[in-house]
């Protein structure tokens, strides 16, 4: 099912830099993505996950052209995100959509279902007739199981669900047909009980789609649902890459180990051994020094606050950031059950 | 509030003065005349009568003047006051032309001291005005040495005089006081000493005619300054203890018209004019008086406390104020301004309620209010609809103000008619000045240029007979009356009010009991 | 997989309507008591003001005699007469199109001026918003009554002048509150997804920033039409108002310099004062309840 | 129970932890008012400039306006322009100027012919009387309104104070002035119609003016406070309100707090500050209340010099009321601005 | 006795002329040194019964029914002034805004030792703060930071705090509601903790609000679960996620991504939970429950008694046990 390894990557992310001035505290700029590498397959699911504040967002606003880039490459396909000419950019546009994460922002409110969903053909002039917009218009909505189509359209964003919402957003980031969709923490403020019919929506419809879908979390068990291959950040950085069975079943970085062990199971059984792991992720602006996680992290030494340590191979297709990765065993932090996603 | 001392005399004013300094106050100088000497001054007639001067000797056919001072005159730091005072004072005058009595130093050529007590003005020929009637003495040994620009801004904050009163206390914009100068010559002097026994005088600063009245309602003040307002007056009327009085008015309220001819082509505007051409046309401005309800302005605008307008001079000036008989005054007949606009040719031809001249041209004016003074504005509001009333149009008011309308009238000449307000010393010269050729661009309000009347102007100025004189001034009068330029719409009364309760013997003077020519009053009044 | 039903009974704010808001956002004006108030009070002085304008088109005209100033109210003359023998009812009509005519232009003129600059600045931000923000702080900072007066007592009389000088110096209210709104409207997800969609920046400003900021605008214009209003009668009072013009302020500085408070002429000082009052009350209460109304942090309810 | 029950304690060691490091707190203490200050001086210097600018940018000749009453003869006229200045070029007139604003040299005032400065000191003094008395006024019964309406929003007594509020800021100042004259000094004869002091009065003891001039200044200092008090209560009230929405004030009611301790120690704690700098935001307000005022009541000062200069067309005592005027509003903003972020902790970081 | 009784408890909320009842109801106990956990979706009316416990209910909620007895008294009805010997004193509460529910203006440490001194006015200042200083170590904060103001605290400092005040009266009973909801995973791991150890060391019985079903496993003894603002299922632990009995709290395990069943086998509960403005007839749940009946609509399913203490109110369980638990 995954694609992973199989010829060039649809987006090669290289040494990535994405820093933000401070306003008036004249202080270092906040490195909100740091040297960051990462090659994303046509056709995979690729999961970001990390705590908040981790650059999570930004990475993946940089790869569709929202956040300035201040130094690196993204590369889709076939142009460089980074400088891009107008044309291009348009082009681009189309070929990258996104699913925001809260349902009840991302919408006018003076817009109606239908207009939102037209609005990407529209910008585009992608429907010839007003009769071929509303075709597509009700069939993209359809397809994301708000039906029926024409009665939803008619309606206005406060009069739906935040699932329904989220629906719809996915509906029109689905007209444009994109390559690429991504996902930015789309389920993480709807209730349990509809999170995981829209979950599944994307699984089927990346698939009926043949899109890649790159899926940022901070929810490591939403990500193990869906994700082909999951990178998992910390404080800006790239500290472990690899398929979702690996990092969530053998976790090779302690912070990836620590975040995957603090999961909470919906099983009395399953108690997670102590994380042990210090403090929180704190202020992003104040970067320690060598590795970032090294002042939280149990396994700690000296050599940690003095390299920065790069993501090196522990597996088949697996990275990890560690200073200490050849000598540290750490055990599984779940019972696993490892299976398909979709 | 607190109690007031006996002896005191309040004086509630809008203005206490410009500044303490003599030379360039150009608001009213009473309080200047209290502190410094005057070789002659006011009497309560307004008539010139020796002070500091014993005695005054016309020579020279009365170009040459010799007066005679007191002796033993001191000023308020102890300094003796002596004839070379009086020639510093006088040259600074005549060299600055500054102040209130600078003009009137114009024909003043030298001054001489021969002794302490002796001083001989040399004029150019007799003047109609002697200015030692004014000019204050100020003391050389502290004057001397400032530079002319020095002396413009000299604040004089401790004011040495040697007159009646000294200072005592001065707050710029808000008080001044004054203490009885015991040692001034004037309460013992042998011909006719001052009888009064103020202690003090407090001229106090009010914002507004008001809180004039009403202070002196409230007895916090015991004279007031001019009240404008006829009702402000009018509702002092029978309160306890106050006595409202009205006087004959130096305040003439009209409307200059531009009449600036080309002087070698009469009867066309002169190029620099901006005013309308039609207004050369006496009998467009003939009609333009008839067709003014003088009464009706007095009435509204004045509350009646006034007379009906007509010559430039006001009545206040007493005899040189030439009497206008009511029946040969232009006023009040709408009637007569439409016949004679009918007969001048100046007929309505397209209907639409204005005039036009055989040209064609409209008789469409331009009216101009100046804001400074609050009743301006309302005489401009009621005389429009009068002179639409007889078929011109009036455009505006135009509430301009300076230094717009200063520039436009007296600098570029650019108006059709303005109204303003003159308000004259107690001579006739100043007044009749205005409407000399000289004066176009300084104060001439209608570039009015009469060769009859500039050389009865200019001998009246130095007719030493008083009888003689005042034939020339009337005769001026008349003919610039005759010539319309001016629309004199009112002369307003001098309204003031005082209380009688804790000051007595008040006098009366002619043109107001204070802040006018005569310091008679402060000198005379007693506690009760 | 089923659809999810149609949720149909969310009780919906007035921010949260489709479409035209204008009508949803009456409706709740109308529900709030102030707002119920001012807009009678509003309509009440609308239909004054445009009838006053119609009924005398001419400026009132003055008395006869002596006897005709300051007449007490009669039945001739129901508020009696000032002092030039005018009619104070007649005055008072006239003077309410006066003071309606200069809190409308002057807030244009504020309201367009602080548009551009909060819009213009919000948007390109950057220095340029440093920039025009230091300026605008400034503009803040500085007392405004002061300013306009100095404004007013140079140049010439009238009420262009006027409506020019109170429009001039209150934009920057109207401009930090503009850009502010800007600011986060374009902080919202919505206008990221617009972009993410390929919409121009000005595209995304014309049709979402802008009409999302309408309500707020709104809501300070005509807070800004009140203030606007008692500036001009303060001006007037002062004697810097167009002296051919009768509007409130001038009636009552007439009263005050013709001694009316100290002779008890009540009914030159009371009624002008009154209208200036209800006129600016009833602006403030709408301002006021518009404000609550549209307010953005009820937005997340 | 000294001890931590568990091994991972929040430590708040290394520099993961600390937020607001002490470097970047002492950093910005040093800056902030530093920039606060020097933003107030370009506000001034800006007011200045302007002054000047408008002085040149009249019709006509501004020697002029200077001689108006006084009509001089072409010399004296010269002269005059020679000793304002008005000969030399126009920059070299404003480096003149700004030269002499730094030192308070203010100029002439044309119509008393001596320096504005003179003029300005007393002005100013009774200007601060009124308006602090007027502050004190507003301050107490602004807040006071403000805290029972904000306290109990929603009912009928927060509706009417609100609604009473409106109205109060709804009011004229300067006609606020008029009816308390007409009310208090002339139907009444309660209380002085005008002026700071009784005219002439004479004093036995100080306490005796400070009566006189307390008497005088209750109806001006009561109609600014009037109409200030409105908006001053309707900030207290909607800061407090939204103050009252807060979770840390249904915590601390959950904690059994007493309702007293909770409104004054977290609901007007928390309210104040916003409302502060709200408060030093109107001071341009009741500036322009304080003209009208002075202006009603004939309180000798800064307003009522602006006042006067207007009808004397006195320009250079006119610039210079507004300037001292500015002046006095910039030092109160950046005094309370820099008030404002000492007292609250979470400025002093972000 | 249990500590807290809650039986057959009504509110209502009315809103703009409408009646919202957002709980229905509603009965359970809370045994002494118990910790029950209450989980439900978003709007199932949890902190509503939390806030109603407390006597907090804001302005516009009302009790309109039943009974809060806590140790023994009847809580329902009391006045406002008696509720403050009840608050912080007998019963602490701890929020989910850990952010905002500190003032932030005061320091912690002030903040902590205002209710030790509200609650026992006999007390120094010093004494209070020695206290407070003792309850902030308690829960993880080093000494040096105590003086600090909230906003120079992490996230998990700010949450510690509020813990330690919520227990700073020394209360019996503590009402947690979502407390670790907007912490990232490894601080709520480790607040989780925290308060494990609490409820040891000091003998607490806590009320657990959450809708995540994994932070009940981990911490509770018993689960209630709530629907619409209706309680549908009662159980220990191992009852409800070994055998969980209500078609609602089986489809909300399902709707969990759970590591142990495998990955893309979790499934959502279709449909949209109930506006509380116009709830569904009958049982709540059955526009959304696959097994739904013809009755369901129409009638509200009475209690049904299982092993142990497990309680379910569904109509595949026949009618037995109409009466309450
Ligand atoms: N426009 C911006 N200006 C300044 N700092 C920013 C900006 N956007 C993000 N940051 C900072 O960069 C860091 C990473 O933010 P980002 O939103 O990418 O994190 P995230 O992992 O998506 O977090 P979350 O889960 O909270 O969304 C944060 O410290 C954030 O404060
Ligand atoms: N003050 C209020 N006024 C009116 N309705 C309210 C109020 N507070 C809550 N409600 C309504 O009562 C119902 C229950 O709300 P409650 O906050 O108790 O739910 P909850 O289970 O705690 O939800 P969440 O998980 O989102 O915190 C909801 O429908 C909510 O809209
Ligand atoms: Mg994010
Ligand atoms: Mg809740």
């Amino acid at each position: 099912m995954s694609d992973a390894g199989n010829g060039s990557p649809l987006v090669a992310v290289r040494e990535l830099n994405v820093h933000f001035k401070r306003s008036r505290r004249a202080g270092q700029p906040v490195r909100a993505v740091d040297g960051v590498d990462l090659d994303i397959f046509a056709g995979e699911t690729l999961c970001i996950v990390g705590e908040s504040g981790s650059g999570k967002t930004t990475l993946v606003r940089a790869i569709g052209h929202l956040a300035p880039i201040t130094s690196g490459s993204v590369r889709f396909g076939d142009v460089d995100v980074a400088h891009l000419r107008r044309s291009e950019l348009r082009t681009m546009r189309r070929r990258v959509q996104y699913v925001f994460q809260d349902p009840f922002e991302s919408f006018d409110r003076r817009q109606s279902i239908f207009s939102i969903v037209a609005q990407p053909l529209r910008v585009h002039k992608l429907a010839g007739s007003q009769s071929e917009l509303e075709e597509r218009v009700h069939e993209a909505l359809e397809e994301c199981g708000l039906e029926p189509a024409g009665e939803f359209a008619r309606l206005y964003p406060h009069q739906l669900s935040g699932g329904q919402r989220q629906r719809v957003s996915i509906a029109a980031a689905l007209v444009l047909r994109p390559e690429l969709l991504i996902a930015d923490e789309p389920v993480s403020m709807l209730d349990v009980s509809v999170r995981s019919d829209i979950l599944s929506l994307f699984v089927r419809l990346k698939q009926s789609h043949q899109m890649t879908l790159l899926f940022v979390t901070h929810d490591l068990s939403v990500a193990w649902e869906i994700a082909d291959r999951i990178a998992v950040m910390y404080l800006g950085k790239m500290v472990e890459e690899g398929s979702a069975d690996q990092v969530i079943g053998r976790p090779a970085n302690p912070y990836t180990h620590a975040l995957v062990g603090a999961i909470p199971v919906p099983d009395p059984h399953d108690v997670a051994p102590e994380p042990g792991v210090r403090g929180d992720i704190g202020d992003i602006a104040g970067i320690p020094a060598g590795c970032r996680f090294h002042p939280r992290c149990p396994f700690a030494d000296d050599r940690c606050s003095a390299m920065i340590p790069p993501l090196s191979r522990v597996g088949d297709g697996h990275r990890s950031a560690c200073v200490r990765n050849d000598e540290l065993e750490l055990p599984a932090p779940h019972r696993l059950a490892t299976g398909s996603a979709g | 509030g607190g109690e007031t001392a006996s002896g005191v005399m309040r004086f509630g004013h809008l203005n206490i003065f410009d500044t303490p300094n003599p030379v360039v106050t150009v608001s009213t100088p009473d309080m200047h005349w209290l502190v410094y000497d005057r070789l002659m001054e006011f009497d309560d007639n307004l008539s010139p009568q020796l002070s500091l001067a014993t005695n005054r000797e016309l020579s020279n056919g009365g170009a040459t003047v010799t007066y005679t001072i007191r002796s033993g005159v001191e000023f308020h730091d102890g300094e003796p006051l002596t004839s070379a005072d009086i020639k510093y004072s006088f040259e600074l005058y005549r060299d600055t032309k500054k102040g209130l009595f600078g003009g009137f130093f114009e024909p003043l050529e030298t001054v001489e001291a021969p002794d302490d007590t002796t001083v001989v003005l040399h004029f150019s020929g007799p003047p109609a005005l002697d200015p030692s009637v004014g000019a204050p003495i100020i003391p050389a040994h502290i004057w001397q040495g400032m530079s002319p620009e020095d002396i413009d801004i000299f604040g004089n904050d401790e004011m040495i005089g040697s007159g009646a009163f000294k200072l005592n206390e001065y707050t710029p914009d808000d008080r001044l006081v004054l203490d009885r100068n015991s040692d001034w010559w004037g309460w013992s002097s042998n011909d006719g000493p001052k009888t009064g026994t103020l202690e003090q005088i407090v001229k106090v600063q009010l914002a507004n005619e008001e809180t004039i009245a009403n202070s002196l309602r409230n007895n916090e003040i015991d004279v007031t300054g001019t009240i404008s307002s006829p009702d402000i007056w009018a509702g002092l009327q029978g309160e306890p203890n106050v006595v409202v009085e009205e006087y004959p008015g130096l305040v003439l309220d009209h409307f200059g018209i531009n009449v600036y001819e080309d002087p070698d082509n009469p009867g066309q505007p002169h190029p620099d004019s901006g005013g309308n051409p039609l207004l050369l046309d006496p009998v467009i401005r003939e009609a333009m008086s008839w067709a003014m309800d003088r009464q009706r302005l007095v009435d509204l605008v004045l509350g009646g406390r006034g007379m009906k307008g007509s010559v430039v001079l006001p009545p206040g000036l007493g005899d040189a104020f030439l009497e206008v008989p009511e029946g040969e005054q232009a006023n009040g007949n709408p009637v007569k301004a439409r016949e004679i606009l009918d007969a001048a040719g100046y007929i309505d031809r397209d209907g639409d309620g204005v005039r036009e001249s055989p040209d064609g041209e409209k008789l469409s004016f331009r009216l101009f209010a100046s804001t400074v003074i609050d009743r301006l504005p309302l005489y401009a509001e009621l005389i429009k609809p009068m002179l639409e009333d007889v078929g011109m149009e009036i455009q505006g008011v135009f509430g301009e103000d300076d230094p717009t309308l200063i520039q436009r009238v007296f600098v570029d000449a650019d108006w059709d008619m303005y109204t303003w307000v003159w308000q004259t010393p107690p001579d006739a010269t100043f007044m009749l000045s205005v409407q000399s050729c000289d004066q176009f661009g300084n104060l001439s309000d209608t570039y009015y240029c009469d060769a009859d009347y500039e050389a009865l102007f200019k001998a009246q100025q130095t007719e030493g007979d008083p009888a003689q004189r005042l034939n020339m001034v009337k005769e001026a009068q008349q003919i610039f009356y005759d010539s319309f330029a001016y629309c004199v719409m009112a002369y307003p009364t001098k309204l003031q009010a005082y209380r009688d309760d804790n000051l007595v013997g008040w006098p009366f003077v002619n043109n107001g009991i204070t802040t006018n020519w005569s310091t008679e009053t402060f000198l005379v009044v007693s506690e009760a | 997989m089923s659809a999810e039903g149609i949720m149909t009974d969310a009780a919906p704010t007035a921010q949260d309507r489709p479409g035209n808001q204008a009508p949803a956002v009456m409706g709740q004006l109308w529900r709030t008591g102030r707002g119920k108030i001012g807009l009678i009070l509003l309509a009440v002085f609308l239909v004054y003001g445009v009838a006053g304008y119609l009924a005398y088109e001419n400026p009132p005209a003055a008395g006869e005699t002596v006897e005709d100033r300051f007449r007490a109210p009669s039945v001739d003359y129901l508020l009696g007469t000032d002092n030039l023998g005018r009619s104070v009812w007649e005055q008072l009509a006239v003077g309410a199109g006066i003071s309606l005519a200069v809190g409308v232009a002057a807030t244009a003129i504020a309201v367009l001026m602080g548009s551009i600059v909060g819009i213009t600045s919000g948007y390109i931000g950057g220095r340029f918003d440093q920039f025009a923000m230091g300026i605008t702080d400034m503009f803040i900072t500085i007392p405004a009554l002061p300013l306009i007066i100095v404004l007013a007592a140079v140049l010439s009389r009238g009420l262009p002048t006027i409506i020019v000088v109170i429009g001039v110096t209150s934009w920057a209210v109207p401009a930090r509150l503009i850009r502010a709104e800007v600011l986060s409207q374009r902080e919202r997800t919505f206008i990221l997804r617009a972009k993410a969609i390929g919409m121009r920046p000005l595209h995304i400003m014309w049709t979402h920033v802008l009409p999302n900021v309408a309500g707020i605008v709104l809501a300070n214009a005509i807070l800004l039409t009140a203030a606007a209003i008692l500036t001009e009668a303060v001006l007037a009072f002062l004697g810097l108002g167009d002296p051919s013009l009768i509007s409130w302020g001038k009636m009552l500085q007439n009263a005050f310099s013709s001694g009316a408070t100290s002779l008890g002429y009540w009914w030159v000082l009371i009624p002008p004062g009154l209208l200036i009052t209800l006129l600016v009350l009833s602006f403030t209460l709408v301002g006021n309840a518009l404000t609550d109304v549209i307010d953005p942090r009820r937005r997340a309810e | 129970m000294t001890s931590s029950l568990e091994p991972g304690t929040d430590t708040g060691s290394g520099p993961v932890d600390v937020p607001a490091s002490r470097t970047v707190r002492w950093r910005w203490l040093r800056s902030y008012p530093a920039r606060r200050v020097l933003q107030g001086l370009i506000t001034l210097f800006v007011v200045a400039t302007f002054n000047f600018w408008l002085f040149r940018m009249l019709p006509g000749d501004p020697a002029r306006l200077i001689a108006r009453e006084s009509r001089l003869s072409p010399e004296a006229f010269e002269q005059l322009r020679e000793s304002f200045g008005l000969n030399e070029p126009a920059w070299q007139q404003y480096l003149t100027y700004l030269t002499k604003i730094v030192r308070f040299d203010t100029g002439i005032s044309f119509k008393a012919r001596m320096p504005v400065t003179d003029l300005l000191k007393p002005a100013l003094t009774n200007t601060l009387i009124l308006t602090g008395a007027a502050l004190v006024l507003i301050f107490v019964f602004g807040l006071a309104f403000g805290i029972v309406a904000g306290w109990r929003r929603g009912t009928r007594t927060d509706t009417s104070l609100t609604l009473t509020a409106l109205t109060l800021w709804s009011l004229p100042t300067f006609w606020v002035g008029l009816m308390l004259v007409l009310l208090f000094s002339i139907s009444l004869g309660l209380l002085p119609v005008a002026g700071i002091r009784s005219v002439a009065a004479i004093y036995r003891t100080p306490f005796d003016e400070m009566r006189d001039v307390l008497e005088h200044l209750v109806l001006p200092a009561a109609t600014i406070a009037i109409v200030s008090v409105g908006s001053i209560a309707l900030i207290m009230r909607n800061s407090l309100a939204e103050v009252a929405d807060e979770d840390y004030m249904l915590a601390a009611r959950a904690r059994g707090l007493r309702p007293r301790t909770i409104l004054w120690r977290y609901g007007v704690r928390n309210a104040f500050l916003p409302t502060f700098t709200l408060m030093a935001l109107t001071l341009g307000l009741l500036m322009a209340g304080t003209i009208q005022t002075e202006v009603v009541f004939s309180w000798p000062g800064l307003g009522l010099l602006m006042y006067e200069a207007v009808q004397d067309r006195d320009l250079p005592l006119l610039e210079a009321a507004f300037f001292v005027i500015a002046v006095i509003v910039v030092i109160a903003t950046t005094i309370a601005d820099l008030f404002y972020s000492r007292l609250d902790p979470r400025i002093r970081s972000s | 006795m249990a500590l807290l009784s809650i039986s057959d408890l009504t509110v209502d909320y009315r809103r703009a002329g409408r009646v919202i009842r957002a709980a229905d109801g509603v009965s359970f106990d809370i045994e002494r040194g118990s910790v029950v956990g209450l989980v439900g979706e978003s709007g199932s009316g949890k902190s509503t019964l939390a806030l109603a416990t407390m006597g907090l209910l804001p302005a516009n909620g009302q009790v309109t029914g039943g009974s809060i007895r806590f140790d023994g008294a009847e809580m329902a009805g009391l006045e406002e002034a008696q509720w403050h010997s009840v608050r912080g004193r007998r019963m602490g509460m701890v929020f989910q805004g850990a952010m905002n529910s500190l003032n932030p203006v005061r320091r912690v440490l002030d903040q902590v030792a205002e209710p030790i001194r509200t609650h026992d006015p006999g007390i120094t200042k010093a004494k209070a703060s020695d206290r407070a200083h003792d309850l902030l170590s308690l829960v993880g904060i080093p000494g040096d930071r105590h003086k600090a103001y909230p906003y120079e605290y992490s996230g998990g400092m700010r949450q510690r705090a509020g813990i330690a005040m919520a227990l700073s009266g020394r209360p019996a009973l503590l009402i947690a509601d979502e407390p670790v909801t907007a912490l990232d995973v490894i601080v709520q791991a480790r607040i989780l903790r925290l308060l494990e150890n609490l409820r040891e060391a000091l003998d607490l019985t806590i009320l657990f609000i959450t809708h995540d079903l994994g932070v009940v496993a981990r911490l509770c003894d018993r689960v209630v679960v709530l629907y619409a603002a209706r309680a549908v299922e009662e159980g220990t632990v191992e009852d409800i996620y070994g055998h969980p009995k209500h078609p609602y709290t089986r489809a909300l395990l399902q709707s969990v991504p759970n590591f142990a069943r495998g990955r893309g086998k979790s499934r959502g509960i279709p449909g949209t939970p109930p506006s509380l403005l116009s709830p569904p007839s009958g049982c709540r749940f059955h526009p959304r429950c696959p097994e739904a009946m013809e009755i369901c609509a129409t009638r509200s399913p009475g209690w049904t008694r299982f092993a142990g203490e497990q309680v379910a109110t569904c109509h595949l369980y026949g009618e037995e046990g109409h009466s309450n638990v």
